[in-house]
């Protein structure tokens, strides 16, 4: 690593202004993508501000029906949460299938979502549930949020603050892992909400992603035979020595007809 | 830009200066010497790492030092009472779930986080717990016994007859 | 990774061609380029910011201008090094026709990563050396497209 | 007192629970600096120049030193251990191997220069400063395609980048053979590359004491004194008196800490010159690009049968991938270690194989747990199920049809190995009882209706352990002995000290060695205290690998008890009164023979350091012996494994629903410690099987899988639990009846898994699946239709 100065934010207020002010400074949360990362010397910020003494990010509510989730609330938290499990238990299975038990003890969903790996678990759910992401300025559709490959709506000083998951009629996540890293070679979250089907993919593509033709052939019929017949297109999609792009399109469509079949 | 840490280690309180970027690990390893706690990998992949920080694993090369400002760290060099082992640690031994050791400490400060949560973990359950713990020395086969035989202890129940010994 | 693409370009050949070869132009079109200085007709020095998530490596490198057959096409590679990070090299095949009042841009783009980044990072050069190459000729179709002929806020 | 057989608990293991084991990065000497090495990103280039004058003025930093250093100090280069002669006769081609690149570098992660600082953090922050003017020109990572005309050459001297072009066999038998066979069946195959992956990365401390001029390494080494002798007269040019190297707890080694590397030179060489001790340890990306790499090997095998299916003739060819330089025992890997097992458990009467070694830009390939044997067995194997397949037959018969029969033996091979003993039935018996074989059908069905596709296979394998005898080895290139020492110490009260040039790194030497002197002094275990490690310590000796530890190096510590025995008789006669024959040892008492008289060894041993009433006429003082033990052959352990697999064909997942393993290790010392290498073993040969690739960019020569994220790992949830089994037939030339365990499971265990896998997809039409046989794989291989885009 390169030196920096290591900043414990006592506010989100200071983490947002000290953020303002210095350029080439990171925020981190549960720092599972960005200590492996400062440890290989890829990057060199000039501070770390640490989000761990903010209380205020941390917990899970039932509110309108629904979850909000903190943005420093770790996976193990929201895998282990009686909330999550009871209103949308594919949200905590989700949670617990995060890299490892360890990592999880530590990685949070405000981080995990801030930095948008293109294979990362929770963006499915984001923008499966339709949830809303809440920052210290605004608060974003799932569906805007997440923009590109680790890319996302976030301005330089702004900072995910909560998550809130509407409570779908019916959702499930299906993850098939790779063999090396446990990242999602492809993962889709299906739910059936009042609003129609949501079917978003993650590590598949540079970035997660809807399948509207899926979603319609839900909503018409809500059966995984219904999407049986759906070929994903490996136009653009993921490719590397672990799964041809050919091979994620296929899986796309295995794991949403699996997801749906969970979902009953 | 030196900085000091104040925590407890193993029940004890502790007080560095460290930089910015010193990870727990390099704490514990090189300023406390207390080299029972491994490196493995540069990835927060193998687990040899793994020690807990109030009550949690915590891989400790991904944790900065200063990130563990006033909570309590233990390590494998805690887990025993004095000369006895730990019924873990007893377990371990007695199915023979360690060969060159050098990822048992870690493997053992997650047994504990498991059996912590999930006091009669099956099988699967414990080989899925595993996920962030490698062993390139035993299959795991006796690892998985292990665990199972010292979760067996710690609540009580009849210990079983060892499979590593049957064989 | 070897990627291809056309644009349509609302603009004749002519200056497009010269676009292509003007330092600003690239400098606005390459991803996280940071300076670019002429040293001849056909080479550059250039400072490129590579983010990619966590990661951000400082590449300073040359450009490249070869198989000159103005105002038609030629090839531009571009090729750095990041400190520990390793070194990436790219290039791409420009052709130029024209298409009534407009301009038919195709390229063929191939790219490589060495050191610390292919070794730690291999799942990712193809999906970033695609997104890079996409970002250069959009902006590129930016940069046409506005009305001064400057480079869109990005 | 009987040890032997009993699964007695690990003496090692209290200190390894309770985080107390001494690994080499444990080790901090006082005054320490740390060394960190700077590598090369390219697979191919020319060094240019190396202007490290910033680096060397950064804050902390002590020295920087480059190839040129090397050189200026006549550091000489890595010795290769193993000289191979090419079919004509001509010796092979061996490059020179310095430890800092001189003009040109090889393979990414070829080390270009070392920083050396009060610190790690400034030993790296000031790499960073080092400017290397690379030329970097075109590389070949893949060995067929380094043959290829106008391949990349990676020596000048060696044009068509082949090492040696070496055969074992009849060619003109086997030609003869194959064209009389009623059948030939051929396969082309490649045995994927691997990273050994060692928990503990590689690690090194030189330390150098100015008062006795004694240099000092601490080291993640199988093979201590190897690696004083390598470093010492090749490298350094120290005499062995003031070079002393330690090897203390070693977290595994898989035969990738056999061999010398460059950086235990250079922090000794860098401790010499800066007179304070210099730390190294391999961060895990660098151990990807700088340990020994295993396997790497493409095949063509034919195999041809008679009319009544016996095997009549076998053909190999294969071209294996050596890396850009010659690691110290990687010449015979794909030679001795590999053609001569080619017979394995079959009558086959002519076999011919050649192989060409051939230089790569990639890290160099070595000895990894098997050793060649693996890469025999898997294409035998394979092309032994091919052929069960093509004919129809049940593959468990046309092995049983095959066999060497049990009372063929000693049984004499075509490729020149001689078998001692085996029981290549009853292994077979064992194993396909206990995973209901004659029983699959029947599960292959119930698989079928939930939409799985099952498949069993067989693998049977006979290993090579215990590489000897010596004076073979050496008229076939060996450039060492193979021999094994010990010294057994009985202390004035009977306690006992053995020290052991064999190594443990996991293999619990520390219990089993002492089982054997509790069984053979009958002295209580707790009083017995097994060292190994510090060349300082202990008799010259060869280290761990090639399960060779308890065949060769129990056996020594045998002959030395034998030796203590012998004497202690001598004493026991003199104080007893009573004639030497008379004199029996048994359970740690001297009697003589049909009387009550009795001295205990303790007693012996007394007499022996207090010789006050002792025959000085006849002998010395003390009780402390050392043998030297050469073996006469190899020993041959065998085994039969059964993997039973399902493949989701939606996907391609394979789980292994049952996993059977018979092995014949011959006597067996400590049954727990037995089934634990066995598990290891089978752990990585199905790591090879399904995970474990190491892929470099065949056209840049760039490293794609240098960490955990991209190199797949064995975890616990991968593998199933093993079912074991084993029947002994004894060892016939060490006394104990040993064989060796530590490899078999990492080479039955890949063609076990893939005859299951081709046997699932055989609706499919499919003969080979390479591995590691990925989900990818297997679902194309059961959607044809996606074959093409491959």
């Amino acid at each position: 690593m390169y030196e920096f100065d290591y900043q414990k934010a006592a506010s989100l207020d200071d983490a947002a202004k000290f953020l303002a002010a210095h350029d080439d400074a990171k925020l981190v949360a549960g720092g599972m993508t960005l200590i492996p990362t400062l440890k290989q010397r890829l990057a060199k910020p000039s501070d770390l501000v640490d989000l761990a003494s903010i209380g205020s990010l941390k917990g899970i509510a039932e509110e309108a029906g629904g979850v909000t989730i903190g943005a420093m609330t770790r996976h193990v938290e929201v895998q282990r949460s009686d909330i999550v499990r009871r209103v949308i238990p594919a949200l905590a299975a989700l949670a617990g299938m995060i890299g490892d038990p360890a990592v999880r003890n530590r990685g949070t969903i405000g981080g995990s979502i801030a930095n948008n790996d293109p294979a990362a678990d929770y963006p499915a759910a984001v923008v499966g549930l339709g949830a809303t992401v809440v920052t210290t300025k605004r608060e974003i559709s799932g569906d805007s949020f997440f923009t590109g490959m680790f890319e996302t709506a976030l301005g330089q000083d702004e900072i995910v603050t909560t998550v809130k998951f509407p409570k779908p009629q019916a959702a499930a996540y299906q993850k098939f892992k790779n063999p090396a890293s446990r990242y999602a070679i492809v993962g889709v979250f299906v739910a059936r909400t009042g609003q129609g089907v949501r079917v978003a993919v993650t590590g598949a593509g540079p970035c997660v992603f809807r399948v509207p033709e899926m979603e319609a052939a839900l909503a018409r019929s809500f059966s995984a035979d219904a999407i049986k017949d759906i070929a994903i297109p490996d136009d653009g999609l993921n490719s590397d020595i672990h799964a041809s792009a050919e091979y994620r399109a296929h899986l796309v469509g295995v794991m949403a007809r699996r997801a749906v079949a969970a979902c009953a | 830009m030196q900085k000091t840490v104040s925590l407890t280690v193993n029940g004890k309180p502790v007080s560095a200066t460290v930089e910015g970027r010193t990870l727990l690990v390099q704490l514990l390893r090189e300023t406390l010497g207390l080299t029972g706690t491994h490196v493995g990998c540069d990835t927060s992949q193998c687990g040899a790492c793994v020690v807990h920080v109030d009550g949690e694993a915590v891989k400790s090369c991904t944790l900065l030092a200063l990130q563990a400002e006033g909570r309590s760290v233990k390590t494998i060099e805690d887990v025993a009472d004095g000369d006895t082992l730990h019924p873990m640690q007893e377990a371990f031994r007695d199915n023979h779930a360690l060969q060159c050791g050098f990822c048992t400490p870690g493997m053992i400060m997650s047994a504990l986080d498991l059996v912590k949560n999930n006091p009669d973990p099956t099988d699967r359950e414990i080989r899925e717990y595993l996920e962030g713990n490698f062993c390139r020395c035993t299959g795991y086969h006796n690892i998985v016994l292990a665990i199972k035989a010292g979760a067996a202890a710690m609540r009580g129940a009849p210990v079983e007859p060892h499979g590593a010994a049957a064989e | 990774m070897e990627m291809h693409g056309e644009l349509r370009i609302p603009a004749p050949r002519a200056e497009v061609w010269a676009k292509l070869n003007d330092p600003e132009t690239l400098k606005t079109c390459i991803p996280g380029c940071e300076t670019v200085d002429k040293i001849s007709e056909t080479e550059f020095t250039a400072k490129v910011v590579a983010r990619v998530g966590p990661v951000k490596a400082t590449f300073a490198g040359k450009v490249t201008l070869t198989d000159l057959d103005p105002p038609s096409s030629y090839t531009i590679s571009g090729e750095g090094t990041g400190g520990v990070a390793g070194f990436a090299k790219g290039s791409a095949k420009v052709s130029l026709d024209d298409a009534g009042a407009e301009t038919v841009l195709r390229y063929g783009v191939q790219a490589q990563v060495g050191g610390k980044l292919a070794q730690i990072g291999s799942r990712l050069i193809d999906a970033t050396s695609r997104k890079m190459a996409d970002d250069f000729f959009n902006r590129f179709m930016g940069v046409m497209t506005s009305s001064d002929g400057a480079a869109p806020a990005s | 007192m009987t040890e032997i057989g009993t699964p007695v608990r690990r003496r090692e293991d209290y200190r390894f629970l309770t985080g107390q084991g001494t690994y080499t990065d444990d080790i901090n000497r006082p005054r320490q600096l740390y060394a960190y090495i700077l590598r090369s990103p390219h697979a191919n280039a020319a060094l240019r120049g190396v202007d490290f004058a910033a680096a060397a003025k950064a804050p902390g930093v002590v020295a920087v030193y480059t190839g040129k250093d090397i050189e200026a100090d006549g550091v000489g280069g890595l010795p290769c251990g193993w000289l191979v002669h090419s079919k004509d006769g001509s010796p092979m081609y061996e490059p020179p191997h310095p430890v800092l690149a001189q003009g040109r570098v090889r393979h990414v992660g070829d080390p270009v220069a070392v920083v050396i600082a009060d610190s790690l953090a400034q030993a790296r922050d000031a790499a960073e400063l080092i400017q290397v003017d690379y030329a970097v020109e075109p590389a070949i990572a893949n060995a067929a395609g380094a043959l290829r005309a106008g391949a990349p050459q990676v020596w000048p001297e060696v044009p068509g980048n082949i090492c040696y072009d070496w055969h074992l066999g009849d060619p003109a038998a086997v030609e003869q053979a194959l064209a009389k066979a009623a059948r030939v069946v051929k396969l082309d195959l490649t045995n994927n590359r691997l990273v050994p992956n060692a928990m503990e990365p590689r690690a090194a401390i030189g330390d150098f004491d100015r008062a006795t001029g004694e240099h000092t390494l601490y080291t993640t080494s199988q093979n201590p004194h190897v690696i004083r002798l390598l470093m010492g007269a090749f490298v350094l040019h120290l005499p062995e008196a003031k070079l002393r190297v330690v090897a203390p707890d070693v977290g595994g080694g898989f035969g990738s800490k056999i061999y010398h590397y460059a950086e235990e030179a250079i922090v000794t060489w860098a401790a010499a010159k800066l007179k304070r001790p210099v730390k190294w340890t391999a961060e895990r990306v660098e151990s990807f690009m700088s340990d020994a790499h295993g396997r790497d090997h493409a095949t063509h095998v034919e195999l041809g049968l008679d009319v009544d299916n016996k095997f009549v003739a076998l053909k190999v060819s294969t071209i294996a991938n050596m890396g850009a330089y010659l690691s110290t025992f990687a010449t015979c890997i794909p030679t001795y270690l590999y053609a001569t097992l080619l017979a394995g458990t079959y009558t086959t009467p002519v076999i011919y194989a050649e192989t060409k070694a051939v230089f790569t830009h990639t890290v160099p390939v070595d000895a990894y747990r098997g050793a060649g044997r693996p890469e025999a067995t898997f294409l035998l194997e394979r092309i032994v199920d091919l052929a069960a397949d093509e004919l129809g037959l049940d593959p468990a018969e046309l092995r049983r049809k095959n066999f060497i029969p049990t009372d063929a033996f000693p049984y004499q091979t075509p490729v020149a190995l001689q078998y001692d003993s085996g029981d290549y039935f009853s292994t077979l018996e064992l194993a396909t009882k206990a995973a209901d074989y004659a029983g699959f059908e029947a599960r292959r069905a119930d698989a079928a209706r939930s939409g799985k596709l099952r498949g069993i296979g067989i693998a049977t394998y006979i290993e090579a352990c215990g590489i000897a005898p010596s004076a073979v080895v050496g008229s076939l290139g060996a450039r060492a002995g193979l021999f094994e020492a010990a010294t057994v110490r009985v202390h004035p009260t009977g306690s006992v000290t053995v020290l052991t040039g064999s190594h443990s790194h996991g293999q619990g030497h520390e219990t089993t060695f002492a089982q054997l002197v509790a069984d053979g002094l009958g002295v209580p275990i707790e009083q017995i205290d097994i060292v190994h490690g510090d060349s300082a310590k202990i008799p010259y000796g060869m280290g761990t690998y090639g399960s060779r530890s308890l065949a060769v190096g129990g056996t020594a510590i045998i002959k030395a008890m034998d030796k203590i025995v012998a004497k202690g008789k001598k004493i026991a006669a003199h104080l007893l009164e009573a004639a030497e024959a008379d004199i029996e040892f048994k359970d740690g008492q001297f009697s003589v023979a049909g009387t009550d008289r009795s001295k205990t060894l303790g007693e012996i041993a007394l007499t022996a350091y207090v010789p006050h009433n002792f025959p000085h006429d006849e002998l010395e003082p003390g009780l402390d012996e050392t043998a030297f033990y050469d073996p006469k052959n190899f020993t041959f352990p065998s085994g039969a494994y059964v993997a039973e697999v399902e493949i989701d064909p939606d996907t391609g997942t394979l789980e292994i629903v049952k996993f059977t393993a018979s092995d014949d290790f011959g006597r067996i010392v400590n049954p727990m410690i037995v089934a634990g290498q066995v598990h290891g073993g089978l752990a990585q040969g199905i790591g090879q099987a399904l995970l474990e690739n190491c892929v470099y960019d065949h056209s840049t020569g760039q490293l794609l899988t240098a960490s955990y994220n991209d190199y797949a790992m064995p975890r616990a949830d991968d593998l199933p639990s093993f079912a074991l089994s084993t029947h002994a037939t004894l060892c016939t030339h060490n006394p104990l009846g040993v064989k060796g365990c530590g490899e078999a499971g990492a080479i039955g265990a890949p063609a076990a898994i893939s005859n299951a896998i081709v046997d699932a997809l055989k609706d499919y039409g499919v003969r080979h699946i390479e591995m590691p046989a990925t989900p990818e794989k297997l679902w194309r291989a059961v959607h044809p239709q996606n074959m093409a885009a491959e």
